[in-house]
């Protein structure tokens, strides 16, 4: 008991910080919950540095402390003090400020039990913890548009959970246990195994946005505030597909579950670049790359169990992907949702314009940013797994994307009449530090690689 | 012991963050800094010809920890095939900054770009981690992108945007081979040495990854059919991005050929060698017939380029098919000098026709006339680029040529329809010359200028190599052939 | 008696129940039968009759309450298996509770600071 | 004794059917929450049958009946929270209405 | 032959709460009132209102009554007195009080009456500011005894009872239970004076009668598991458990009329907040009290 709280003191740490955030937000003083959450999150991630090469379990084989488990610490938390940051523009002087600080990092919390699963129920609690709290953060404006992204969120978000729950049911039929680790005991019963798999790929995709259960993404992202459409394409998207490595991990090949990522893979790339070429909103462009961008993970999730690159190349994608994704929707909410308000941006601020291109270049994977390294490995572990085909389909989908990616970049080259809004300082603060990241993970992508 | 190679491959770099990191700079400071790093670049280089090649593999390695745990690292290095471009494009890149210190608009970033460029250059030349060897092909690619975007003619963002996708949609399959030859060596590294040491694939594995980089390089080189965005790239990109792209930038495909295909799938490439052979041939004459049929100066020059890359293919496919060492180390010989001398001839044709594009504001061969009496030092360094294109002896790209027909003559002599390529070359630069510099000068360009000292200062060193580099091939050779006669394949 | 027998025991009861009630019903009905009139059958709102069903003018004011039900009754469904073994696991088991009612009423304190109380 | 599992098993699906039924073809947002109760009934027959007739020694299924219907309770609480926004700001809760969205 | 003899109890124990009621409002002790007036609604026209929710209507006053009896069904008034002992006894009860909100709101909801769902939605209302005082409560209880099971709860209280030893828990159940049975003060589902009835407004005939009893019931049950959960069941010197039953059973039960009598009625909002505010802390502290002291005295 003792030993497993001592494992899982980053996750009690950030659950401290949540708590307080949400005192100080019963005493008014949303400027001190965000100090509280920014501090918390920070010293867990300090945290976790010291569990690193960790590789147990705890709580009987229901939480795991290994490399994924952790690196989602180490990826989410940052990420989510950046998106606080983002949010403090958005809902600084509103009512309930401190209130949304104190769901991102429940909602963090949410992705970081999803990403330790172990156990089937961890599975559903996390994504139940994740999902009630994006709800109430897409909601969050009260206006029209949000509320209807938020009642889209929740209906495709209860409906998928649903239908994951009753799959798992079967697992527990067939394997009578809910631990993950369990799975590979069951040679009966097939059927129950693949209706489960099937359930849990709709369960955790809806999450990830993969299609086909992306529906909700591009509404959800453009009807809530920007800091959030940010938040909900990192942190939930990257705790789900953690826990669907988690899950696979431990599947028997024989069900033929890495034919189906493979699938999904190729129908999430090439569906969301498809559908980001023809998009005018940013938000919506950035959604639908985001879907795709998922469908990079799934090439790494398919070879978790028989290469060794795969874990590595999902941790690095993964990290790349927070730095880089997050950085473009800085950039966006300090420039305008639509198109048209990118044309010029090198010219009127070509700091925000050059950060710009750096991150969309790193979401199509240039060298030696920090997408390139991540989606090389991705490659790699894909090709060791004897899915050439894929990395070539994978390939193919990144020159689409450049495609998509050039439509903000070549507009910002142009003279034209940018809005010239001023910056808002926390703005540039996360896109200099998304930036830094973008470039860090890059040039040491050794870091992690442990 | 000064870690040279990495000096010169970094103090571009430097210098383009030195100039990014001031306050408001004026254009002269931009320049400054500019020439001075690209100076101290080519002092680099130069210092590192003199350290010269051992012949046995690779010279002056540095090697530095970067992703152990993928067998990632950091290593550079040089041999006989990649030394000459390195120095090079050092020549190159500090010419051009000469040549481009007249600019006014937005100079920082541009200045800067070109400055990456440079790092960029010298890297992939000098790379011999696949991982870092993709990482400078790439980023050369992004920099010249946003010249073109940025500074070029009319229509360049249409431009820039074929050459993007078109080269970046061609640098991925050699990603994959990249991972191929990963995950297909035995203890999985990305250290060029070790691939090139041991190939690590065989058989239809070895033929997939050889295919994946034929169409890299092929778009790269660029070879028939995947050439056409060359042309357009050339035609709207500005006078320096013209050059390096076709000094530096063409030389990419020409070297990975080199080093990747025929040292990392020699097998293969042999036994697809005729195919290459074929397409070397092809290019060459298709090149040279397309650029007989231009109007447009800046647009015949690039199609002499597909005509001169045709031979470098030819050179390489030959070397591949060969069973004689040294005819192998003849052909290759004439594939590596092809490549500098055409650096240096391209390179000074393509500065020319920017000045007299600068001048006339317009390039076509039929509204000029009599150049060569109203701007005579302008009209005879012409006349004496491209006598050196079409390569008359004395010139740069004479031994080249030469050795490389030489080999083919030995190994299979039906290609050598390819010296049908040098003709028709003579022919259009005649025709160029005629139509541009002889005859009556026209009463519209009485008042054209010569050459400005700055313009003087960007050519002549080039107009200089390329006569020392033909009369006396040697000094070039020399380390050339060191690498070539002790290769293995 | 065993567990399935129990229940049915219950459902039998209940099914007694509803029986013998019905059986009231046509007791009363044989005893008279109820006359039709017109007027008879509106309901006690003064007289005044409301085109549109009655249930469009009834307003649940009290719904910040409620979402806090939700959660504080679905909390008992933990504490009744955690009560019949607390003594058994003694320490632990308090403040393992300790932790969940202190989390728990953190969310009544919050939502009281958010006036969920307030009457809406 | 797998017959009654059998029929418990039917019974679980056939309660899943029609509530993702329900949640699939109904508008109204308290509607498609009914299914997804339904949906999440019929998962929790399924685990209490599986954890009576085939593992009544794992306690875990037991404990998975009570996460889903905690999951039970928090979505219908969250989803009230959300659809009373939403009546709020639009006077209705109806998925047709809900197209401001869109591209 | 136990269900006979519960039935039976039950049933004598709602006829002599009717008589007290009708004693404590009129003055007059008539012991034969109640069943006049059920007779006398026997022959009364139970007009079914227009447009109703026939389903609704016709299950209301049904529903609450069986709910009762199946309350009552799990309560030991004996150690061998009980109709079903079921393992999870103390949950069952109030699984099946829950359905009294069902049948009130059936009720409210089946006339399209104003006043009738003015009362019904009151009642859930009510519903959320009572009912986690009769849960907590109870868990407080289950904790000292160990088990759901009825009569092991009632065995626990053999040296002490819980009234004693939780006595925050008593006030709380007592008072929640008035509020679950509806009774003065917390009567807003049926506020004569302000909705003419209430619920019970559109209901006539033989259908009042069947509800008054189900009302009458639900008191006695809701006595009854005072009585099981806090004063020690059948516990008692010299006279036979079941009696002891009966009468702790009856005082609580006319306490809870009593009690209503002199209290004016509490405003929804009211109820509502004072029982969030005060009533589910005290509850929380209760438990832990509860803990404590279990830890602390063996």
């Amino acid at each position: 008991m003792g030993r497993d709280l001592a494992l899982i003191i980053p996750e009690i740490a950030v659950l401290l910080t949540a708590v307080g955030a949400l005192i100080a937000e019963m005493l008014r003083r949303p400027r001190i919950s965000l100090i509280i959450a920014v501090i918390g999150l920070v010293v867990g991630t300090g945290l976790t540095l010291r569990l690193l090469g960790t590789d147990t379990t705890v709580f009987g084989g229901s939480f795991r402390i290994d490399t994924l488990s952790i690196w989602a610490k180490l990826i989410l938390l940052p990420a989510t003090v950046l998106t606080m940051l983002l949010a403090r523009v958005d809902v600084r002087g509103s009512a309930r400020e401190g209130t949304v600080y104190s769901l991102l990092i429940f909602s963090t919390l949410g992705a970081l039990v999803l990403a330790g699963a172990g156990d089937t129920m961890f599975l559903v609690l996390g994504t139940l913890l994740t999902g009630l709290a994006t709800f109430a953060l897409v909601a969050y404006p009260d206006t029209d548009r949000a509320t209807e992204a938020a009642m889209k969120f929740f209906v495709f978000a209860s409906v998928t959970t649903s239908i994951m729950i009753f799959g798992l049911s079967y697992w527990f039929g067939a394997s009578g246990s809910t631990l993950l680790a369990d799975l590979p005991g069951i040679d009966t019963m097939p059927l129950a195994v693949i209706l489960g798999f099937v359930a849990v790929v709709v369960g955790l995709g809806y999450k990830a946005s993969l299609v086909p259960f992306h529906f909700w993404a591009p509404d959800a992202y453009e009807g809530a505030p920007l800091s959030i459409a940010a938040y909900l394409s990192v942190v939930p998207k990257i705790g789900a597909l953690f826990a669907l490595t988690q899950v696979v991990r431990d599947l028997p090949p024989e069900t033929g579950w890495a034919a189906v990522m493979a699938g999904l893979a190729v129908l999430s790339m090439t569906y969301g670049y498809l559908a980001a070429l023809v998009q005018d909103n940013i938000v919506r462009l950035l959604a639908y790359s985001s879907i795709a961008q998922s469908g990079y993970f799934l090439l790494g999730i398919l070879a978790v169990s028989s290469s060794e690159l795969a874990l590595p190349s999902i941790i690095l994608f993964a990290a790349a992907y927070a730095a880089m994704n997050l950085g473009a929707f800085a950039v966006a909410a300090a420039t305008g949702r639509s198109l048209n308000d990118f044309a010029g941006l090198g010219r009127a601020r070509p700091l925000m314009g050059i950060a710009m291109v750096i991150f969309l270049l790193s979401l199509v994977g240039i060298p030696p940013l920090a997408g390139f390294v991540g989606k090389f490995m991705l490659f790699g572990a894909t090709i060791d797994a004897q899915f050439t085909w894929l990395a070539v389909v994978a390939i193919i989908n990144s020159v689409l994307s450049l495609a998509v990616y050039l439509r903000i970049i070549v507009p910002m080259g142009r003279s034209g009449e940018s809005a010239s809004v001023a910056t808002e300082p926390w703005h540039g603060v996360v896109v200099i530090m998304a930036f830094s990241a973008t470039l860090i993970i890059g040039l040491g992508a050794q870091f992690f690689l442990v | 012991m000064l870690p040279l190679v990495s000096l010169t491959l970094f103090l571009p770099l430097v210098g383009a963050v030195l100039i990014l990191c001031l306050p408001k700079p004026t254009a002269r400071t931009v320049h400054s800094i500019a020439i001075a790093s690209a100076a101290l670049t080519l002092v680099g280089a130069l210092a590192m010809w003199l350290q010269g090649v051992s012949g046995d593999g690779f010279s002056q390695v540095e090697e530095l920890v970067w992703m152990p745990a993928i067998g990632a690292a950091y290593r550079v290095g040089v041999d006989g095939i990649s030394l000459p471009l390195v120095l090079l494009s050092a020549v190159l890149f500090l010419v051009s900054f000469i040549y481009t210190s007249s600019l006014r608009d937005r100079p920082r970033a541009y200045v800067a770009l070109i400055l990456l460029l440079e790092t960029a250059a010298i890297g992939t030349f000098t790379a011999l981690d696949g991982i870092l060897f993709y990482v400078f092909f790439e980023v050369s690619l992004v920099s010249m992108y946003f010249m073109i975007a940025g500074w070029g003619h009319e229509d360049r963002q249409r431009a820039a945007l074929m050459f993007f996708i078109y080269t970046l949609l061609g640098s991925l399959p050699l990603l994959l081979a990249i991972l191929g030859l990963y995950l297909g060596s035995p203890d999985p590294t990305f250290d060029m040495r070790a691939w090139i040491a041991n190939p690590p694939l065989e058989g239809a594995a070895a033929m997939w990854a050889l295919i994946a980089m034929l169409i890299t390089f092929a778009v790269k080189i660029p070879a028939i059919p995947l050439h056409t965005w060359l042309p357009a790239a050339h035609v709207q990109a500005p006078t320096v991005g013209s050059v390096i792209l076709a000094g530096i930038m063409l030389k990419f495909g020409t070297y990975g050929l080199v080093r990747f295909a025929l040292q990392m799938t020699p097998d293969a490439l042999r036994d697809a060698g005729i195919v290459v052979l074929f397409f070397g041939v092809v290019s060459a004459i298709y090149g040279a017939f397309a650029a007989l049929a231009q109007t447009d100066l800046k647009r015949l020059v690039a199609y002499t380029s597909i005509n001169h890359m045709g031979y470098v293919i030819v050179g390489v496919a030959v070397a591949a098919l060969t069973l004689d060492p040294s005819v192998r180390a003849v052909a290759l010989d004439g594939a590596v000098l092809q490549m500098f001398s055409h650096g240096l001839v391209t390179g000074a044709l393509f500065f020319l026709v920017g000045m007299i594009q600068e001048r006339a504001h317009t390039r076509e061969m039929g509204e000029f006339g009599g150049l060569l009496k109203t701007v005579p030092l302008l009209g005879w360094s012409f006349v004496l680029a491209a006598f050196a294109s079409l390569g008359l002896p004395g010139l740069a790209h004479f031994p080249a040529e030469f050795q490389i027909f030489l080999a083919t003559l030995g190994t299979t002599p039906i290609a050598v329809v390819v010296i049908l390529g040098i003709a028709i070359i003579a022919g259009t630069f005649l025709k160029a010359l005629r139509e541009t510099f002889l005859g009556e000068p026209r009463d519209r360009w009485n008042k054209m200028p010569d050459l400005s000292p700055r313009e003087i200062l960007a050519v002549a060193p080039l107009l200089v190599l390329t006569v020392a580099t033909g009369a006396a091939p040697s000094w070039v050779l020399d380390v050339i052939h060191r690498t070539t006669l002790a290769l293995v394949l | 008696m065993s567990l399935l027998e129990q229940y049915a025991l219950l459902l039998a009861l209940a099914i007694g129940i509803v029986g013998s009630v019905f059986c009231l019903y046509t007791l009363a009905r044989a005893i008279g039968p109820t006359r039709k009139e017109s007027g008879k059958d509106v309901p006690a709102s003064s007289g005044v009759l409301s085109r549109d069903p009655v249930w469009g003018r009834y307003h649940a004011r009290y719904y910040g309450y409620a979402l806090l039900f939700l959660a504080f009754d679905m909390e008992m469904a933990f504490m009744y298996p955690w009560a019949v073994v607390y003594k058994e696991v003694g320490m632990v088991a308090l403040l393992d509770m300790g932790v969940f009612l202190a989390i728990l009423f953190l969310g009544l304190l919050y939502g009281w600071s958010q006036g969920a109380f307030r009457r809406q | 004794m797998t017959v009654v599992l059998i029929v418990a098993l039917l019974t679980g699906a056939i309660l899943f059917g029609i509530g993702i039924y329900g949640a699939l073809s109904q508008t109204n947002l308290v509607m498609i929450m009914m299914g997804v109760e339904l949906m999440l009934a019929g998962a929790m027959v399924n685990l209490v049958a599986f954890w009576r007739f085939l593992h009544p020694e794992a306690y875990s299924g037991q404990m998975f009946v009570l996460v889903v219907m905690t999951v039970m309770a928090l979505e219908m609480a969250v989803g009230f929270g959300v659809a009373i926004a939403r009546f709020r700001a639009k006077g209705s809760v109806e998925m047709e209405e809900a197209e401001d969205l869109k591209g | 032959m136990t269900v006979v003899i519960v039935l039976l109890a039950l049933l004598g124990s709602a006829w002599l709460l009717a008589v007290i009621e009708g004693w404590i409002t009129t003055g007059r002790l008539s012991p034969a009132a109640p069943l006049y007036s059920g007779l006398a609604h026997l022959g009364r026209e139970s007009i079914v209102p227009r447009s109703p929710d026939r389903v609704f209507f016709e299950a209301a006053p049904v529903l609450l009554l069986v709910v009762a009896v199946l309350g009552m069904a799990v309560l030991p008034l004996a150690p061998d007195l009980v109709i079903a002992d079921l393992g999870t006894g103390g949950l069952f009860i109030n699984a099946a009080l829950a359905y009294v909100l069902v049948a009130v709101i059936m009720a409210g909801w089946g006339p399209d009456g104003a006043y009738a769902m003015i009362g019904g939605w009151r009642f859930l209302g009510q519903l959320i500011a009572y009912s986690m005082l009769i849960v907590m409560p109870i868990t407080a209880v289950a904790m000292r005894a160990e088990s759901l099971v009825n009569t092991a709860i009632v065995s626990s209280q053999e040296s002490l009872w819980n009234i004693v030893y939780q006595p925050l828990g008593f006030v709380l159940f007592f008072i929640a239970a008035m509020a679950l049975a509806f009774r003065a003060p917390f009567d807003l589902p049926t506020a004569e004076g302000e909705l003419g009835g209430g619920v019970d407004a559109e209901y006539t005939g033989v259908r009042l009668a069947v509800l008054r009893l189900a009302r009458l019931t639900l008191v006695v049950t809701l006595a009854s598991a005072t009585t099981v959960f806090y004063l020690g069941g059948w516990y008692g010197p010299l006279l036979p458990p079941w009696a002891w039953s009966l009468i702790k059973t009856l005082a609580v039960a006319v306490s809870m009329l009593l009690a209503g009598r002199y209290l004016p009625r509490i405003r929804e909002a009211d109820l509502m907040r004072w029982c969030w505010v005060l009533g589910i802390p005290l509850a929380l502290v209760n438990i832990i009290i509860v803990g404590l002291l279990i830890l602390v005295v063996p």
